[in-house]
């Protein structure tokens, strides 16, 4: 009796460009893919009261966070048929024009990717138990809370 | 009986801790009667409770060890 | 009076990941980012009639296709807040497994550049012209179609 | 009148040729008259006309160095 393990999706900083490069690279020796479809949240720079957010810093009820996004894979599989999904989010501090998740979908036709792809990117910012504290120039700070 | 608490995001600038140990709660609305008494900001703040990684949506019995864990809003992504 | 120049969209040979991983680092600048959408076709080794695919070469009307980009971009920075738009298109051989089309949207909020880039996928793939033949291990070839 | 015919993908196959000059047309019809005689199976081949990258769906009139293409089903992406 095995059970599947949650993977973890948690990674501490930014998601690095050249790792999301190498991420795609490694989908070359599966040729029975046709379409691959990315994304990426990226924190602003947002203004609020004259003073502009200089990074996010990401905490996580990490257990949960992983149970549910355990959950919401397997309802993707199940619903798409996809070659491959991986996500990535960041944990701790992410500064502004840095990437703090990365969605990675592939599927033979393109409308799956796509699809799934959005559909996991709606998913995460509304059920995964993670919370977003957004930090500015001098000591202030703010909680994020996404629509 | 022993309750683990869990506090996160704006929810620990309140309490200033993130876990609580409660003894003798029976229930999800006991333990949130009590928080409200010791850190009363709990009571005007947005959280849903979730009891051993599951959001509960009504009162919900406890049992030895159970964790109990106040969301305030996602904001991941 | 200048005429915007419609930009090259097309690139000798794939798409390299690590050329992605590049072009999404060099958004880190932009601060008003909060989303990017990334769409990418990868060459499938299909099995037709027992042979495998192993490669596809483009070719376009290039002029034609070009003209035809430039009016799709127009369009799409018309019905979408876009921070920025990136198009790539392979010419000539392109084997299994690599990419031959990377689509690029950036937005303040996702749902900009993640249907913006769907959209634009959709245009491409039917209203620019452009070819691809289907070549297998031997010298046999079959020209491909679009759905 | 000096007319540009250029054709892609699959009706290449059949000319042997991308590029074709053709004099005294003046009009689309005539064009894919003139080359359908000249290459039989390019008239059970499907393609749409452009003239001067513009596709178009009826006979349309030409003028000195107007360019024609021929354009199969795109298959780009």
């Amino acid at each position: 009796m095995t059970e599947r393990k949650p993977k973890n999706i948690f990674v501490e900083g930014p998601v690095l460009p050249s790792f999301i490069g190498e991420s795609i690279q490694q989908h070359s020796t599966k040729t029975n893919i046709g379409a691959h479809s990315i994304f990426l949240g990226q924190v602003r720079a947002d203004m609020v009261d004259g003073k502009s957010v200089t990074a996010i810093e990401y905490t996580t009820y990490q257990e949960m966070a992983l149970e549910k996004m355990h959950t919401i894979r397997e309802a993707i599989f199940d619903k798409y048929t996809l070659t491959c999904m991986h996500v990535y989010h960041s944990l701790g501090k992410v500064a502004a024009g840095e990437i703090s998740l990365f969605v990675f979908t592939s599927s033979a036709h393109r409308k799956a990717a796509t699809d799934a792809c959005a559909e996991i990117v709606e998913r995460i910012k509304s059920e995964l138990p993670v919370w977003g504290k957004e930090l500015f120039e001098n000591e202030e700070y703010q909680w994020k809370e996404n629509k | 009986m022993n309750i683990n608490i869990l506090l996160f995001g704006q929810l620990t600038d309140i309490t200033g801790i993130g876990t609580i140990t409660m003894e003798d709660v029976a229930d999800t609305d006991s333990v949130v009667q009590n928080l409200h008494r010791r850190f009363p900001a709990l009571a005007t703040s947005k959280y849903v409770v979730a009891v051993n990684k599951n959001i509960i949506t009504g009162n919900t019995l406890l049992t030895q060890n159970s964790t109990v864990a106040l969301l305030p809003p996602f904001s991941g992504g």
